[in-house]
């Protein structure tokens, strides 16, 4: 199945053209990200636009300096599995940090301020015991 | 029937409510998947006596499944699945969530051994004790790498992260003695680092922890003092300290609480410790004096008989000198200072 | 025209693979013939498994009686550790897919070899490498982590363990050539005729194994890389005292390790389902459930690893997300237990060793299944996380499903790999002692964990001393059961009768080319006009059920 | 049938296709061999968001930008180098593979300089961080920072290797319009060190 888009097909016509352009493309996205990380947008906006930005680019190589538009579907297949996996793997452990009982995280990250980790510890707990020297 | 089926299953007693709703999950699957096994082997069976072949050369017919047989197959046992899961996981998203008004004790694993602190100061190693019927929350660190504080009798083990807290709960029913394993893989003494929960009467733990709150502060008041003037004890325990030195006390007994060859002698004194005989004796001057005469006599469970007697080759002054030095040894005092976070230092570099 | 081509290749083939082009030990080490390579992958990994299996024995020895039996905890400690690292990344996970997998794979779709012959054999020089390497670091001292490697303690021991986690990070790029490989000889070499709906569900197994095998392995080359770079420079990626979160380790290594189970455990599949139609003489029971339910474990396996984290500190709710999970995990392979039952009605069906070794198969892997998804229900996990239970439950899923399936493969392949039969009396004997002996090993443990007993322990409280004996005695039972196998199937090497090209009467793609295989494994290549499950009668032809010997079509 | 048609294939365009396919599989591999890296850089931007940033804006970010336009270019004349070859241009292909070399060459260099100003400024992972942010954010983002640049960096002096040698051998002659899939492959091997660091540049420099 899905054998027949192939090199010889492909190779009949040149592709300068549209490697050009897709690299002005690039060019310009690149200028885009890097002059709007200028003005600093706050927060996770700024982080979804520079990803937005960088996923757009990254598209662009994988469809046409990769040639994965006009290749045959595994190829594509594979590098879409391999995206799924790479979100599964970012998300799931951050998604763990970010719902974990707070004091579990390091003490001086900034998600759990001091006023939550005092909650928790309703006392404060004692200070834990300076261990004597042990060889 | 649970009791039948508790010890057909080899688990421990039930120490609390939640142990019970665990134990009554545990038979549920334990029964469907006894019956689904007996159905599935049973059709094998019979299809294999049925079809065994009777001659060479057989012919068979081709069988495919309708599309109910494969929806049966995924439907069922998915059902039965998610049953469990829908079961299962509110019972441990309880043991996550400590009710309002618990009692914290603060657990600390420390390669290999366990200690426990309570609010206003109180400590000890290796022996947590606990008030019948009220709920405790534990709050669990490290100081080293990852232990995990288990009770098999609670149904409960929570891992104990170095620098972190975790947190777990639970309301223990019975007064008894019950052993704390560490469960995660921590090293040379991992099998060693043993604890023991004690579950007290709640006027007993009352009166244990007052008593305990004012040794602390008297302990407090002397180390205060302690700069100042020399205490009238302190020739007597450093005359102890220099015998239990010289005659090679230290080499086998540690004074920061680390397993060795013999019993540590931090917080031995008053210690409860289970004989090999499987006595339980409280470690006082009297049997601290025994021990060094005549060390085979009560030999403490977990360890060798491996001590020389210093009969004769101590004065009584000095034993007496000794036995001082021990009752000294007590885990330092643990102030109730502000909310700190438990302390781990970055491992060192080799 | 292909039906009488079928019907007639030669009983034992002059000029096979084993003699051709030579016999010498050159050019087999040189050799690019995926069965050669298969065979070498084989003899490598059933040394590895000698190597393990004494391990695992002298720590059942260990532990007949508490505290120090025959050695003391040091050595215990490494032991463990050594015991988990040979038979997981040396025996378990390439034994199957790179051993019976290349000698069949290719066969299996008409291809004349591997789409990469010289990465192939790359990737057996590559798995020598790591071997050697953790060999070595074993040899020069050994590493006390437990296969784990759990951090912090893994970055602070003072034992060996930078070279195994290399041994170990070498390993898995010869897991990773090998399953690419795999891949593309199935997308670009299937013979004509043989369509996605008519391979071997042998190869959709191995091909569910392999997509696993290149999305999980990089990701624990990245992690094990993380530990040697922390054990030797301190960056602190998994060090708490540096802010770092020893729980991210655990996340990245069971975003590989729980996936590794299924690399172990689909194969095994693979081989029953093969297995259990050849001896039931009957087509197999929904073909396509089959088939798919290995793509979905090698898809949804990939969901599920945080059910290892239950008690390490990980959130309740991402607790939530990976036991719903883990449940469905489980249903794939309850398709596959029902469809190899199913397959069964009607059939005709032959009680010789692989089948033996197929009740076993599915008796371990039933409760090695359903205890794994009890210890997905969360709450019942806490109770089991780090006991024996669990050593119990993974070494009958991974272990005993797998163990199960490579002896099958060994007898039922035995003479297309070398031409000649085992004995059948004594493999029956070998197959009952190593199932009972597996089972009574680690029935105990189950109960062992019930009662409490920590994994990993050196000594023990004297009340479980009583099941700990019963284990090392059903231990002693499969290693005795080991050695006679060993016996009679290197006796069979030489004095074995000749087996002929298809002494099971199977209809699968490999049994229509002669024993041993010719160098192309295939003199005139068939038509793969009929299924490789297909053994009901097709209309118009006289005598359409092959008998035991014959190979009529 | 053309020389380069191993025995077991049946057409170079078959073999093409193998090969192609097992190079995408490899690349998938490399894709989740950074992921690991990427996940870790998600964890401790989240716990140490304020650290992060600030150790982000720290960098020289000009550097970062020049080689983000750098490797860019890169890929796009290794792209025309392929587009060449089609047309049976080996001569060109040569050349324009030494140019894409040349342009790996100057981001090393740049990277050089950049690592050069961190060590500097101690900015260095765990234990020899000596920079100016408090806490464990400055130091876990500098080890992120290290491993995966270094990693990338090793990624670009494979990635130079194979272009040298695959253009060297395209120079003289020994591929051809019709049998040029290795000169597709090493470009692919270029791309893919490209798209990573398309996704590295922001997460680092920019945000």
């Amino acid at each position: 199945m899905s054998d027949h888009t192939s090199a010889a097909a492909t190779a009949a016509h040149s592709h300068a053209g549209r490697y050009l352009v897709v690299w002005a493309a690039l060019m310009a996205l690149t200028a885009l990200t890097w002059g709007l990380s200028t003005i600093h947008i706050p927060g996770l906006a700024g982080v979804a636009v520079a990803l937005a930005i960088a996923m757009v680019k990254g598209t662009l190589v994988a469809l046409f300096f990769m040639h994965l538009w006009d290749q045959p579907g595994p190829n594509r297949l594979v590098l879409v599995t391999s995206l799924v996996f790479v979100a599964v793997l970012v998300t799931l452990p951050l998604l763990d940090n970010a719902t974990r009982f707070p004091l579990a995280n390091p003490p001086d990250a900034e998600t759990a301020p001091q006023r939550i980790r005092d909650a928790i510890l309703n006392e404060g707990p004692p200070a834990p015991a300076h261990a004597p020297a042990h060889p | 029937m649970n009791e039948f089926l508790r010890k057909l299953l080899f688990l421990p007693p039930q120490l609390s409510q939640h142990a019970r709703d665990v134990d009554g999950l545990h038979f549920f699957v334990i029964i469907t998947t006894m019956v689904a096994g007996l159905l599935i082997f049973a059709t094998a069976l019979v299809f294999m006596i049925r079809y065994r072949r009777r001659q060479e050369g057989e012919s068979t017919p081709e069988v495919q499944p309708k599309h109910w047989h494969e929806a049966v197959f995924v439907g069922v046992p998915l059902a039965f699945f998610l049953l469990w899961f829908a079961i299962g996981y509110p019972q441990y998203v309880e043991t996550t969530q400590p009710p309002p008004g618990a009692m914290d004790v603060f657990v600390q694993g420390k390669k290999w051994m366990w200690k426990f602190a309570y609010q206003g100061g109180p400590s000890s190693l290796d022996v947590l004790r606990v008030p019948v019927g009220r709920p405790v929350r534990l709050l669990i660190t490290s100081r080293d790498v990852i232990h995990s504080f288990y009770v098999p009798e609670l149904r409960l083990k929570q891992d104990a992260l170095p620098g972190r807290y975790t947190q777990t709960w639970f309301q223990a029913e019975q007064p008894g003695r019950y052993q704390v394993f560490c469960a995660e893989y921590c090293g040379l003494s991992h099998s060693g680092m043993l604890a023991e929960l004690v579950v007290l009467p709640a006027a007993e733990f009352d009166a244990w922890i007052a008593d305990q709150r004012r040794g602390e502060a008297r302990a407090q008041d002397a180390a205060l003092s302690a700069g100042e003037q020399a205490l009238p004890g302190s020739s007597i325990l450093e005359q102890g300290r220099r015998v239990a030195a010289d005659q090679g006390c230290l080499k086998c007994h540690s004074v920061d609480g680390t397993r060795h060859i013999g019993p540590t002698f931090i917080d031995l004194y008053g210690r409860q410790e289970k004989l090999t005989t499987g006595e339980v004796i409280t470690a006082d001057e009297a049997y601290l004096t025994r021990s060094m005469m005549d060390p085979a006599a009560q030999l403490v469970a977990g360890y060798q008989n491996v001590m020389p007697s210093f009969q004769g080759r101590m004065t009584p002054p000095e034993v007496a000198a000794v036995v001082e030095y021990i009752k000294s040894l007590k885990t330092p005092a643990v102030a109730a200072g502000p909310s700190e976070g438990p302390v781990y230092e970055p491992t060192p570099r080799k | 025209m292909s039906q009488h081509l079928e019907s007639s290749p030669p009983v034992y083939a002059e000029r096979n693979y084993l003699n051709t082009p030579a016999t010498g030990l050159k050019s087999w080490l040189t050799t690019l013939d995926h069965k050669r390579i298969g065979v070498m992958f084989l003899i490598a990994t059933l040394f590895f498994f000698a190597v393990g299996g004494l391990f695992a024995m002298l720590i059942r020895i260990e532990l007949l009686t508490p505290g120090p039996t025959i050695m003391d905890a040091m050595t215990y400690n490494r032991l463990f550790t050594l015991h988990g690292v040979v038979m997981i990344f040396l025996f378990m996970i390439p034994a199957i897919p790179s051993g019976f997998g290349n000698f069949l794979l290719p066969i299996m779709v008409g291809a004349k070899d591997v789409a990469f012959p010289r990465l192939n054999l790359l990737s057996f020089y590559i798995y020598l490498l790591g071997a050697v390497i953790a060999l070595g670091g074993m040899i020069y001292g050994g590493a006390d982590t437990g296969w784990t490697f759990y951090t912090p303690y893994s970055t602070t021991t003072t034992t060996k363990v930078v070279p195994i986690l290399l041994g170990a990070f070498i390993l898995g790029f010869s897991s990773i050539l090998t399953g690419l490989n795999f891949i593309v000889t199935v997308h670009t070499l299937r013979a004509p005729g043989i369509t996605w709906n008519k391979l071997p569900l042998f190869v959709w197994s191995i091909y569910g194994t392999s997509v696993i095998q290149i999305l999980a392995t990089p990701v624990l080359g990245m992690t094990l890389l993380l530990v040697a770079i922390e054990h030797a420079f301190g960056w602190g990626i998994f060090d708490p005292g540096r802010g770092g979160d020893p729980v991210l380790f655990q996340h990245f290594f069971w975003f590989y390790s729980h996936p590794a189970v299924y690399i172990m455990v689909l194969p095994a599949m693979a081989v029953i389902s093969e297995v259990v139609c050849a001896f039931s003489h009957k087509n197999i029971f929904g073909y396509k459930a089959v088939a798919y339910s290995s793509l979905g474990i090698a898809f949804v396996g990939f969901f599920t690893w945080g059910h290892h984290l239950f008690t390490s500190g990980q959130s309740a709710f991402n607790a939530g997300i990976f036991g719903v999970l883990s449940m469905f995990v489980g249903i794939f392979t309850a398709i596959k237990i029902f469809n190899w039952v199913a397959t069964m009605y009607r059939g005709s069906i032959s009680f010789k060793t692989p089948f033996l070794y197929f009740i076993g198969f599915l008796f371990f892997l039933f409760f090695g299944g359903m205890t794994g998804i009890a210890l997905a229900t969360v709450s019942l996990d806490i109770h089991w996380q780090d006991t024996y239970f669990v050593v119990a439950h993974f070494h009958f899923i991974m272990v005993g499903s797998t163990i199960m399936a490579f002896l099958a493969a060994l007898h039922y392949w035995w003479p297309k790999i070398t031409g000649r039969m085992y004995n059948e009396r004594w493999g029956l004997v070998g197959a009952t002692l190593v199932v009972s002996g597996f089972v009574f090993t680690f029935l105990p443990q189950f109960l062992l964990g019930n009662e409490g007993m920590p994994r990993r322990y050196f000594n023990y409280p004297e009340r479980f001393q009583a099941l700990n004996v019963a284990s090392t005695a059903g231990a002693s039972v499969l290693g005795i059961g080991f050695l006679i196998i060993l016996i009679y199937i290197l006796v069979s090497l030489k004095y074995g009768p000749v087996a002929g090209p298809n002494p099971w009467g199977s209809r699968g793609y490999e049994w229509l080319t002669p024993s041993p295989p010719p160098l192309e494994n295939f003199d005139v290549l068939p038509a793969f006009e009929r299924g490789p499950h297909e053994y009901h009668e097709l209309p118009g032809s006289e005598s359409a059920a092959p008998g035991a010997g014959t190979s009529h079509a | 049938m053309h020389s380069a048609v191993a025995h077991h294939f049946e057409s170079l365009e078959k073999q093409g296709q193998a090969q192609r396919l097992g190079m995408w599989l490899f690349l998938a591999t490399e894709v989740l061999l950074f992921t690991a890296l990427f996940a870790a850089y998600g964890v401790y931007r989240y716990l140490y968001t304020g650290a992060f940033s600030q150790a982000s804006r720290g960098l020289e970010t000009w550097m970062g930008g020049v080689n983000t336009f750098v490797l860019v270019t890169s890929s796009f004349t290794v792209a025309m180098g392929l587009d060449a070859i089609v047309k049976g241009k080996n001569k060109r292909t040569g050349l324009l593979f030494g140019l894409s070399i040349l342009l790996g060459c100057t981001f090393m260099v740049l990277k050089g300089f950049e690592y050069r100003h961190h060590f500097l400024h101690a900015e260095l992972p765990g234990p020899f961080y000596g920079g100016p942010i408090a806490g464990s954010g400055g130091s876990m983002f500098f080890a992120l920072y290290f491993l995966i640049t270094g990693l990338h960096a090793f990624h670009v002096l494979i990635g130079m290797t194979v272009l040298g040698v695959i253009g060297a051998r395209t120079w003289l002659g020994k591929y051809d319009a019709e049998h040029h899939v290795p000169v597709e492959l090493a470009g692919l091997y270029w791309h893919l060190v490209d798209l990573i660091w398309i996704f590295v540049f922001p997460l680092l420099y920019l945000i």
